[in-house]
């Protein structure tokens, strides 16, 4: 089931990139996507399911609004005649518990404002993040956790039956 | 020519010229350092500024076959900065295999 | 490498790249790209799941030696150039069969096989150097 | 699938229409035959049982091809195949000549004998990293380079052969080796960079790259175009791959560090592709430039025999000693490129075909007095006389080769080469000649009286099993005949030599059968 | 009609890409440390060079290109981050200081890469 | 435009033959790489310069519209690249592994093919 | 000469050398009565020769052959007149009794075979060398003879003594051989003839050529190393060590001999001049003198008659230069007296050392009972030896002063030289034929007794073969001496001299000659004294000097060769781009092709941008302090590259330049990652400064050779065909792949087989380890 999505996924992809829908070129899409994905199947875990879908789109807009706004503020800052900084490293507990979702957090939390993921510690309960503006490392924990991590939960997260039916 | 063309050659060759600007003020970067990190982040910043370069140069041109060139390069610029990274880690993991000066640099907050 | 963002990230990654590497050399032939640039990208990939998951993953992955997968691309390549023995043409002449199977212009042809050639050898070669190399360091 | 779709297109304008005989693809084989053996070997690394016998068998087969090519040109003059059925200078053109295919076949001959010494050399671990392959595109690269007619297509052969000389010179990475390998890689590439440079210079003057329209281009653009230039570039870098001295670093340094029949192979066949390139540009393609260099070229090869045969001199080392001795023959060969007369040129490639055979079977000799004795050194290895006389014999005779006394292969292109120097007045060219056949006599008397006469520690026993040794002779005897032939009975070698000399010196019939019917 | 909207907003974009793009080049030289630097480089040369990609899809003339320029974008958007990632954890590792007026670092305790180097650096 | 690239190769040839003549074997590798752009830009200006028009036939024509980049020169350079990279690669490796083994990055000290301060050969007979 | 006997001379020449490789088996088969067989080979050829003597005597020559290399116009062709018959007589002759002796004198030497079959190739070289009507023929021939004698004189090759006279004896013949092809070839230039025959008639032609005199002194370079005239006959008494066969034969009667008969043979085309008649008199007198003085110091029997070998071979190259043919005449008569009685002699000494262990006079004595056929013998050929009549040697030796006489101040001295020598070599003679066999029988000596027919018949036969010439002159002048005198000078010679002695200046100069012979004979050992004393004295010879001169080679190689080949990779670099610096501006200004002066280039803003990029990025390269600095330097310049391309239309080459940089980087990185690298630059500035000014000719005149194509009218032929049909035909519309794949494809083949082996070599590199592989010590490492 989750390879065959992957297949689909990676089909149109395919089909993306050369540029033409066509059943063939999908067919051919298809086959390549079989042999790409060959090449990475022990890595490939459980993904998620079209269900999730309207979730990843909010994920990737609330993505996308963070970006734009953290490369103005990075803009405005550099630009300023004097920069006033207080950067630093905090730790940020996670709940996140598999490997693809806790990338999937620390990506996004690099690309976003004022922060940077550095590591994740080992037993992955830690993600170490630089912040531009480590003033108040609490109310940076804060955000993250109430911005991307459940947006991610909630797009990626195991469902409960009665979710899934939502 | 038309109004817009006439604005997006404009905005071409002032985009040409920022990008210009922020050539010469990475490449500064790669070449004061002054740690290994900076020169790589530089040598990152340069593939991304290259990034814009051929897309504006693509639009200026007027052919779309440089985009596969941007896509591949931003394949390969991750993949030197991947391999940069290794690079330092590795040598981290045996601080003795560091040059002389990085070693200073590392060493220097004593 | 021991970080379980890169890790994590690699293998779609890698997929994505082997994926684009063969699209660049189907289209070589039109527009820019072709065996050559193919087979480095799909060797980047390679690397870089190389780095991230080991080498031994890779190995598994291709299955094949790489080496083995170079030579593989040579005698296709060469073979592409013999193909023209019984049709009394000189060596590497290409020969097209018309057709257009897969919606955007591939033609079997013998250029095509010869540039499948070109892209095999350089995967394999150079994934061979990159899997060498890091093979030695993680020892 | 031979639905071609040019049908509706007129292709005379663009392609030959003739078709291709069967027969024509003989000057493909040369290069296609190991090149795919190559990449089957590679492809059955881990199976090294067989590599030995499925190399040997596609260098008979590339060895039998020239012969047979060598049978045509020779009856029906230059063959020429332009690859993709493009007309030529459009397409790549292979266009075998006398030169060209004698040469190409020694090479195979050569090529063959170290794959059966080899087979008896070559562990399981120097089979699996690639001594077959990498033996067999080396063959690729020198037949692709004898035979092309194309002045790009010769510098990506000239590269096929230098890395697949790379593999062969590092099997092994013994420290020395490392070190070797340093110097003649390095030295090497700036060698062929030149040769590209040089190249991509000759493209924008010419505007082509087939060797036959540039030397039907060269006299018009005599007048405009930086062609002594040129041409010096081009002497510089073949020049330097064939080990002229003062470039001629990279051969001693690397000679004698890798496996021996590496050595032999290199002996054989490295340098005299870059004496057959100075032949094929110089003298084909420029002659008026080369006219003008003929006298930098002639104490070039004064230099490069007297330092060579000195260095030789100062050796212990037998494969050092031999290293130097090839370098001194280059000089001998570059001497009838100075001359660039009939007799002189003809000298030369008999030179080339001689020193060839001679030095490839004096390397495998040393391999098997060091199998005898345990040691390379002048110092050291003795006895062989004593123990071993069939070695002795053999020995014996290609010494006599080397330096150019009766009755072996030696003595003709000498004789050639001093009577060419001696009908110009160049008294000190044929001097030279002659001071380094015998301070050549001298290293390798010497190596001869010390190496086999001499007894050293009494009794040595031939710890080399006899099968194993048979082997080796087998190879060595292959290697003696063709010498004791071009000694006893020069008259078709040297038929073969002046028809490669003539066909240098009178390019028309090369230039005609590239473009049948253009008007020069 | 499409052909002036195409040119304005092409126009437009590749200006604001090639601006993101010079701030995070001048990010690059003015932040004090690399952690810092990294900040300037993966959020606005990311934005940058994806913003004149899109200018490149907007003036594109097939749908091809279009679906390409985005994919780049995707590709971009992936790799940036992990590469600032790996470049900050291997600096950190390396024993690269933050910057002197850093106001925090609550990494080193329980990060084994950088424990030999704990001992011999000054805290925060 | 070919005046500019002349004077560019130039010093492209000058810093890699200067970084090849040194002593260190990395700057030497360095060196080669250099050189291989020095010459694909040698060439690249040998066959004539036509900027911005690739040597892509449009897709409604049959042949190129308009002058294009001269074709050749590019391809001989792809070829040259290639062969390039793949000596760049080797002699890399080569040079890591003689720093390996020779334990030096000094060619000046890497002469065991030639040691220094051989002695001479017998000279008895 | 009838296809027969052409095809019976041929097998005469190559049956030695088929001999040759039978006679190891037949020696395994027969033991040393082999020799009995194998001695009918030179037996045969001497009767097959000997037919010829009629016809010869007749005035003819007997020619022959066939072609052998005619693009060369080299014929395997012989030309027997008298001088070449009277040789080959000689030389099979004696040859035949050689081989027998051999078969006695090493009966039971695990080698025997072998040495048979050395010699029987010596004897064809030396009846090839002889009868050769070609040039090339006769150095082929003379060079054989070389090689061969190097062979046999190093036969005893487990003494270090045998093999330096090996090497010595190649080493000066063949210096001489080299010398003679030299002569030969400028004798070919000059007339356009290569053969002997055609040559004896046109001798006019060389002497009035301006390259006579080079031609004279190449040629004599040749025949005085063989024939060991002074300075160079330091090799002959050294080649001793040979087994005494070997001496009897090639150092008295035959190899020796080659050079004579050289001289001989041209007498007729390069005599009669100043020249000649200066140079051969003058080294062949000196040699002579020096010779028998030598001779006298020695007490090795084989030795004294090696020196007065040297003396004789002088006398002989003097008589020759003479110039009259009466000196012709008698060193026809004394060249085939020589052989005979030398042959005896040194075969009798072998007998004596092979029956009584030793060669020392002063060791030896009384064994005249023991011995008595040897005796015999010995005297017989001392007697010849010291021109006492009835023997060979005499006619001979009246015939030389006769030939001198006391016309002027010149010849007078060479008389003087003559009497001087000749009764030196009476003294020697008596010492080698007397001694062992009179006086007191020294007890070591009980043992001794007469050897077997295989040993004593050579010298036998020898021995009154040289009566029997004397006794029966007429047929011996009829047949043999006026026909090789008439060959050696040229015109009709007849020689009369018979056992009657003339009455007059030569009898009264014979009778001085053997009176100063006997006074010498008593005081021989004080002579030998003396002249050792002097040789101390002087302590220094040619001999010592061929030692000197062979270890100061070696040396001086040496000391050039770590010069030149020093090991530094930085030294073969630097020279190697001065060399380029030098091929690029020498012809450049020299062949006028500098460019002119350009404009200044027009660019946009960011084209500038990009070269400024690559600019820095070299700069920065080559600033770099770190690896890492310089990698990442390295990537700039790369990618500036690639942009470049980029706006010069080539996105094919912008994408591979992409990929490749970046890939070169990644592998950089990952290669040198375990690398400690010193950061700096190991060289001092001054030698920065040499590479910078290096680096920047070279640089500078690739750009100035550059920028002068550039500005060429430029041919796009190539380029205009391959977008015309890149499409149409090709089916490709991007032209440059089109190119890569189909126009050519073989390039591109090429250049994956690069990227293969590429990939492997890189692997096996990797890989291999050391010791895994099955290791061999570098040699090198010893001293
Ligand atoms: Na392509
Ligand atoms: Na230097």
């Amino acid at each position: 089931m989750i390879l065959y999505v992957n297949h689909i996924m990676l089909a149109i992809i395919w089909a993306a990139v050369t540029g033409s829908f066509s059943p063939s070129n999908l067919l051919f899409g298809l086959v390549l996507a079989t042999g790409s994905l060959y090449v990475i199947r022990e890595q490939v875990g459980s993904l998620g399911y079209f269900t999730r879908a309207r979730r990843v789109i909010s994920l990737g807009l609330l993505f996308f609004y963070e970006l734009v706004l953290s490369a103005w503020r990075v803009a405005v800052l550099v630009m300023s005649p004097r920069m006033d900084l207080k950067p630093g490293i905090l730790a940020y507990p996670l709940t996140l518990e598999r490997d693809f979702e806790i990338a999937l957090l620390a990506n996004l939390i690099t690309l976003t404002p004022g922060t940077l993921s550095v590591d994740v510690a080992e037993d992955k309960s830690t993600l170490y993040v630089h912040c531009i503006d480590c003033s108040n490392p609490d109310a940076t924990r804060r955000d993250i956790a109430e911005g991307f991590e459940r947006k991610i939960i909630e797009a990626f997260h195991p469902m409960s039956a009665d979710e899934a039916t939502k | 020519m038309s109004a817009s063309e006439a604005f997006l050659s404009f905005t071409v060759l002032a985009a040409l010229a920022l990008l210009s600007i922020s050539f010469l003020v990475s490449v500064l970067r790669v070449v004061i350092g002054p740690t290994l990190p900076d020169r790589i982040l530089a040598l990152d910043m340069l593939v991304a500024i290259a990034l814009g370069f051929i897309a504006v140069i693509g639009i200026k041109t007027g052919f779309a076959l440089y985009l596969d060139i941007a896509i591949a390069l931003g394949l390969v610029g991750f993949l030197a900065t991947v391999a940069f990274a290794r690079f330092v880690i590795s040598r981290a993991a045996d601080s003795e295999m560091l040059d002389p000066d990085e070693q200073n640099r590392v060493a220097k907050k004593q | 490498m021991r970080t379980l963002i890169l890790r994590t990230v690699a293998p779609y990654l890698t997929s994505l790249m082997v994926l684009f590497s063969i699209f660049v050399l189907l289209r070589g032939h039109n527009e820019p790209g072709g065996g050559f640039i193919g087979g480095l990208i799909a060797a980047s990939a390679f690397a870089i799941y190389g780095i991230a998951c080991g080498v031994q993953a890779v190995r598994r992955a291709i299955r094949f030696h790489p080496m083995a997968i170079s030579g593989a691309g040579l005698l296709l390549a060469a073979l592409a150039g013999v193909f023209s023995l019984p049709f009394g043409v000189p060596f590497l002449t290409g020969l097209w069969l018309d057709g257009d199977p897969f919606g955007f212009s591939i033609i079997l042809s013998t250029p095509l096989f010869f540039d499948i050639g070109v892209y095999l050898v350089v995967v394999g070669s150079i994934t061979s150097i990159a899997l060498a190399l890091e093979e030695r360091e993680s020892l | 699938m031979a639905a071609e779709a040019g049908k509706t297109v007129d292709l005379s304008g663009a392609m030959i229409t003739d078709p291709v005989a069967l027969a024509d693809w003989l000057i493909v084989a040369p290069v296609a035959v190991p090149m795919i053996a190559g990449a089957i070997l590679l492809m059955l690394r881990k199976e090294t049982a067989i590599h030995a016998s499925l190399a040997a068998i596609a260098l008979a087969l590339v060895f039998a091809s020239e012969v047979a090519l060598l049978v045509r040109v020779v009856s029906e003059g230059p063959l020429v195949m332009t690859m993709g059925r493009w007309l030529p200078p459009f397409g790549i053109s292979f266009s075998a000549d006398v030169l060209g295919v004698s040469f190409a076949a020694v090479a195979g001959l050569i090529a063959f004998v170290c794959s059966i010494y080899a087979a008896r050399d070559i562990n399981t671990i120097g089979r699996r990293y690639g001594f077959y392959p990498f033996l067999l595109l080396m063959m690729a690269g020198v037949s692709g380079v004898f035979l092309t007619g194309d002045i790009f297509n010769l510098y990506v052969w000239f590269e096929v052969l230098l890395i697949s000389s790379f593999g062969l010179l590092i099997l092994g990475s013994e420290r020395e080796q490392l070190d070797g390998a340093t110097k003649y890689a390095l030295l090497n590439l700036v060698a062929t960079t030149l040769f590209l440079i040089a190249t991509g210079y000759l493209y924008g003057t010419f505007g082509t790259l087939n060797m036959a329209d540039i030397a039907r281009k060269a006299d018009d653009l005599r007048v405009t175009g930086p062609l002594i230039t040129l041409a010096g570039l081009f002497l510089l870098a073949f020049g330097m791959k064939a080990a002229a001295f003062p470039v001629n670093f990279w051969l001693p340094a690397s000679y004698h560090t890798p496996r021996i029949v590496t050595s032999a192979l290199f002996a054989g066949l490295l340098t005299k592709v870059g004496v057959y390139a100075l032949m094929r540009i110089l003298v084909m393609l420029l002659p008026a430039e080369r006219d003008i260099l003929g006298q930098t070229i002639a104490w070039v090869a004064v230099a490069t025999m007297i330092f060579g045969i000195v260095g030789a001199l100062a050796q212990s080392d037998i494969r050092r000693l031999l290293g130097f001795i090839v370098v001194s023959g280059i000089g001998t060969m570059m001497a009838g490129i100075a001359l660039a007369s009939p007799l002189g040129l003809s000298g030369a490639v008999l030179y080339a075909v001689h020193s060839m055979f001679a030095m490839t079977g004096l390397y495998l000799v040393a391999g098997l007095i060091r199998e005898q004795t345990g040691s390379f050194s002048l110092h050291d290895a003795s006895g062989i006389y004593r123990d071993n006389p069939l070695l002795a014999g053999a020995a014996l005779l290609l010494i006599l080769a080397a330096s150019g006394l009766p009755p072996m292969s030696g003595l003709w292109p000498k004789v050639f080469l001093v009577k060419a120097s001696l009908d110009v007045g160049a008294w000190w060219l044929a001097a030279s000649i002659l001071v380094t056949g015998l301070l050549t006599t001298i290293a390798l008397g010497r190596m001869f009286a010390l190496v086999f006469w001499r007894n050293g520690k009494a009794g040595i026993e031939a710890k080399v099993p006899a099968e194993k040794m048979r082997l080796g002779y087998v190879a060595i005897g292959l290697i003696i005949i063709p010498v004791a032939v071009l000694g006893f009975y020069p008259e078709p070698a040297i038929t073969l030599t002046d028809a490669a000399a003539s066909g240098l010196l009178n390019p028309a019939t090369y230039i005609d059968a590239v473009f049948p019917g253009a008007d020069r | 009609m499409i052909d002036i909207v195409q040119n304005y907003l092409a126009g437009t974009l590749i200006i604001i890409g090639s601006a993101f793009t010079l701030v995070a080049s001048v990010g690059l030289v003015r932040l004090p440390d690399v952690y810092s630097r990294m900040h300037a480089a993966s959020k606005a040369g990311t934005l940058g060079s994806g913003v004149m990609l899109l200018a490149l899809a907007v003036v594109a003339e097939d749908q091809a290109t279009v679906t390409r320029a985005l994919a780049g974008i995707l590709f971009f958007l992936l790799t940036a981050p992990v590469s600032a990632h790996l470049l900050a954890k291997a600096a950190y590792a390396a024993g690269y200081q933050l910057w002197g007026e850093s106001v925090l670092d609550q990494m080193e305790p329980v990060n084994p890469a950088g424990k030999e180097k704990a001992s011999d650096k000054s805290r925060q | 435009m070919e005046t500019a690239l002349s004077f560019t190769v130039a010093i492209f040839f000058v810093v890699s033959i200067y970084l090849m003549l040194s002593k260190h074997i990395i700057r030497i590798v360095i060196g080669v790489a250099i050189l291989s752009n020095a010459v694909n830009l040698l060439i690249f200006t040998a066959g004539r310069v036509v900027r911005e028009v690739p040597p892509i036939i449009p897709e409604e024509a049959m042949t190129p519209l308009t002058a294009t980049a001269n074709p050749l020169p590019q391809a001989l350079i792809l070829t040259a690249i290639v062969i390039a990279f793949s000596f760049f690669a080797f002699l890399l490796v080569l040079a890591y592994r003689a720093y390996q083994t020779l334990g030096t990055d000094n060619t000046d000290d890497m002469r065991l093919a030639e040691p220094k301060g051989e002695g001479l050969p017998p000279l008895g007979y | 000469m009838g296809t027969s006997a052409q095809n019976l001379t041929f097998l005469a020449l190559i049956l030695p050398f088929l001999g040759a490789i039978f006679a190891p088996a037949l020696t395994k088969a027969f033991k040393h009565n082999a020799a009995w067989i194998l001695a009918l080979i030179p037996a045969w050829i001497f009767i097959h020769f000997f037919g010829f003597l009629p016809d010869v005597a007749g005035g003819n020559a007997v020619t022959g052959g066939f072609k052998w290399i005619p693009s060369f116009n080299v014929n395997f062709s012989w030309f027997l007149d008298g001088l070449s018959l009277t040789f080959a007589l000689l030389i099979s002759g004696i040859g035949a009794l050689i081989v027998l002796y051999s078969g006695g004198y090493l009966k039971g030497h695990q080698h025997q075979g072998r040495f048979f079959s050395y010699m029987l190739m010596f004897m064809g070289a030396m009846q090839g060398l002889v009868v050769s009507d070609s040039f090339m023929m006769l150095f082929v021939f003379w060079e054989l003879t070389s090689i061969t004698s190097f062979l046999l004189i190093g036969f005893d090759h487990a003494r270090e003594a045998s093999r330096r006279a090996a090497i010595q004896a190649l080493v000066v013949t063949g210096m001489g051989g080299l010398s003679l092809l030299a002569g030969l070839l400028v004798i070919w230039n000059i007339t356009g003839y290569s053969e002997m025959s055609l040559l004896l008639l046109t001798g006019d032609s060389v002497r009035d050529s301006p390259w006579y005199l080079l031609a004279l002194i190449l040629v004599l370079g040749g025949a005085f190393t063989k024939s060991a005239q002074f300075p160079l006959h330091f090799w002959l008494p050294n080649a001793m060590e040979a087994p005494t066969p070997v001496s009897a034969y090639l150092h008295s009667a035959t190899m020796v001999k080659a050079g004579v008969f050289l001289v001989m043979r041209l007498n007729p085309v390069l005599g009669d001049t100043v020249a000649w008649e200066t140079i051969l008199p003058l080294f062949g007198g000196t040699t002579l003198i020096i010779g028998t003085l030598l001779a006298i110091r020695q007490t090795d029997l084989k030795l004294m008659l090696a020196y007065t070998t040297v003396a004789s071979l002088g006398l002989l190259v003097m008589l020759t230069g003479f110039g009259s043919d009466k000196a012709v005449e008698a060193a026809v008569l004394y060249l085939i007296a020589h052989s005979l009685f030398k042959g005896t002699l040194f075969m009798v000494a072998g007998l004596v050392d092979h029956e009584a262990g030793s060669r020392d006079v002063t060791k030896l004595g009384g064994l005249r009972r023991a011995m008595p056929i040897t005796f015999a013998a010995a005297l017989l050929a001392a007697l010849s030896m010291g021109g006492l009549p009835p023997f060979s040697g005499f006619l001979a030796k009246e015939e030389i002063y006769a030939a001198l006489g006391f016309q002027d101040g010149w010849t007078g001295f060479l008389t003087l030289v003559a009497i001087a020598g000749n009764a030196l070599m009476l003294v020697i003679g008596f010492v080698v034929a007397l001694k062992p066999f009179l006086g007191p029988k020294p007890e070591t000596l009980d043992k001794a007794h007469e050897g077997p027919l295989l040993l004593w018949a050579g010298p036998a036969v020898l021995s009154l073969a040289g009566l029997a010439l004397a006794l029966f002159s007429t047929a011996y002048h009829h047949y043999l001496s006026s026909p090789m005198a008439s060959a050696v000078a040229g015109n009709e010679v007849k020689v009369y001299i018979s056992i009657v002695p003339h009455v007059g200046l030569p009898l009264i100069l014979s009778v001085v000659t053997i009176a100063l012979g006997v006074v010498a004979y008593l005081f021989v050992n004080r002579l030998r004294a003396t002249m050792a004393a002097i040789l101390t004295a002087i302590g220094w010879g040619p001999d010592k000097g061929f030692d000197q001169l062979i270890s100061g080679l070696v040396r001086a190689a040496c000391l050039i060769t770590r010069i030149v080949h020093n090991g530094r990779l930085e030294i073969y670099m630097t020279m190697t781009f001065l060399v380029v610096a030098v091929a690029l501006f020498v012809p450049m200004i020299w062949g006028g092709e500098m460019p002119s002066m350009p404009a200044f280039p027009d660019l946009e803003f960011y084209e500038w941008t990009v070269l400024g990029i690559a600019i820095i990025g070299l700069g920065a390269v080559v600033n770099a302090n770190d690896r890492l600095t310089a990698i990442v330097s390295l990537g700039i310049q790369g990618f500036a590259v690639a942009l470049l391309f980029m706006l010069l239309g080539a996105p094919d080459l912008s994408f591979t330049q992409f990929m490749v940089e970046t890939l070169s980087v990644v592998i950089l990185a990952l290669a040198m990652t375990r690398l400690r690298l010193s950061p700096a630059d190991h060289r001092p500035t001054g030698e920065k400064l040499i590479d910078l000014a290096v680096a920047g000719a070279c640089g500078t005149g690739f750009g100035l050779l550059l920028l002068k194509i550039t500005q060429l009218p430029f041919d796009a032929t190539l380029s205009d065909f391959f977008n015309a049909n890149a499409r149409v035909i090709a089916h490709g519309r991007n032209v440059v792949n089109v190119i890569i794949v189909d126009f050519r494809g073989l390039d591109t083949l090429g250049e994956i087989a690069v990227v293969m082996v590429a990939g492997l070599a890189i692997l096996a590199l990797i890989r291999i380890r050391l010791g895994q592989t099955k290791t061999h010590k570098p040699e090198t490492e010893r001293a």
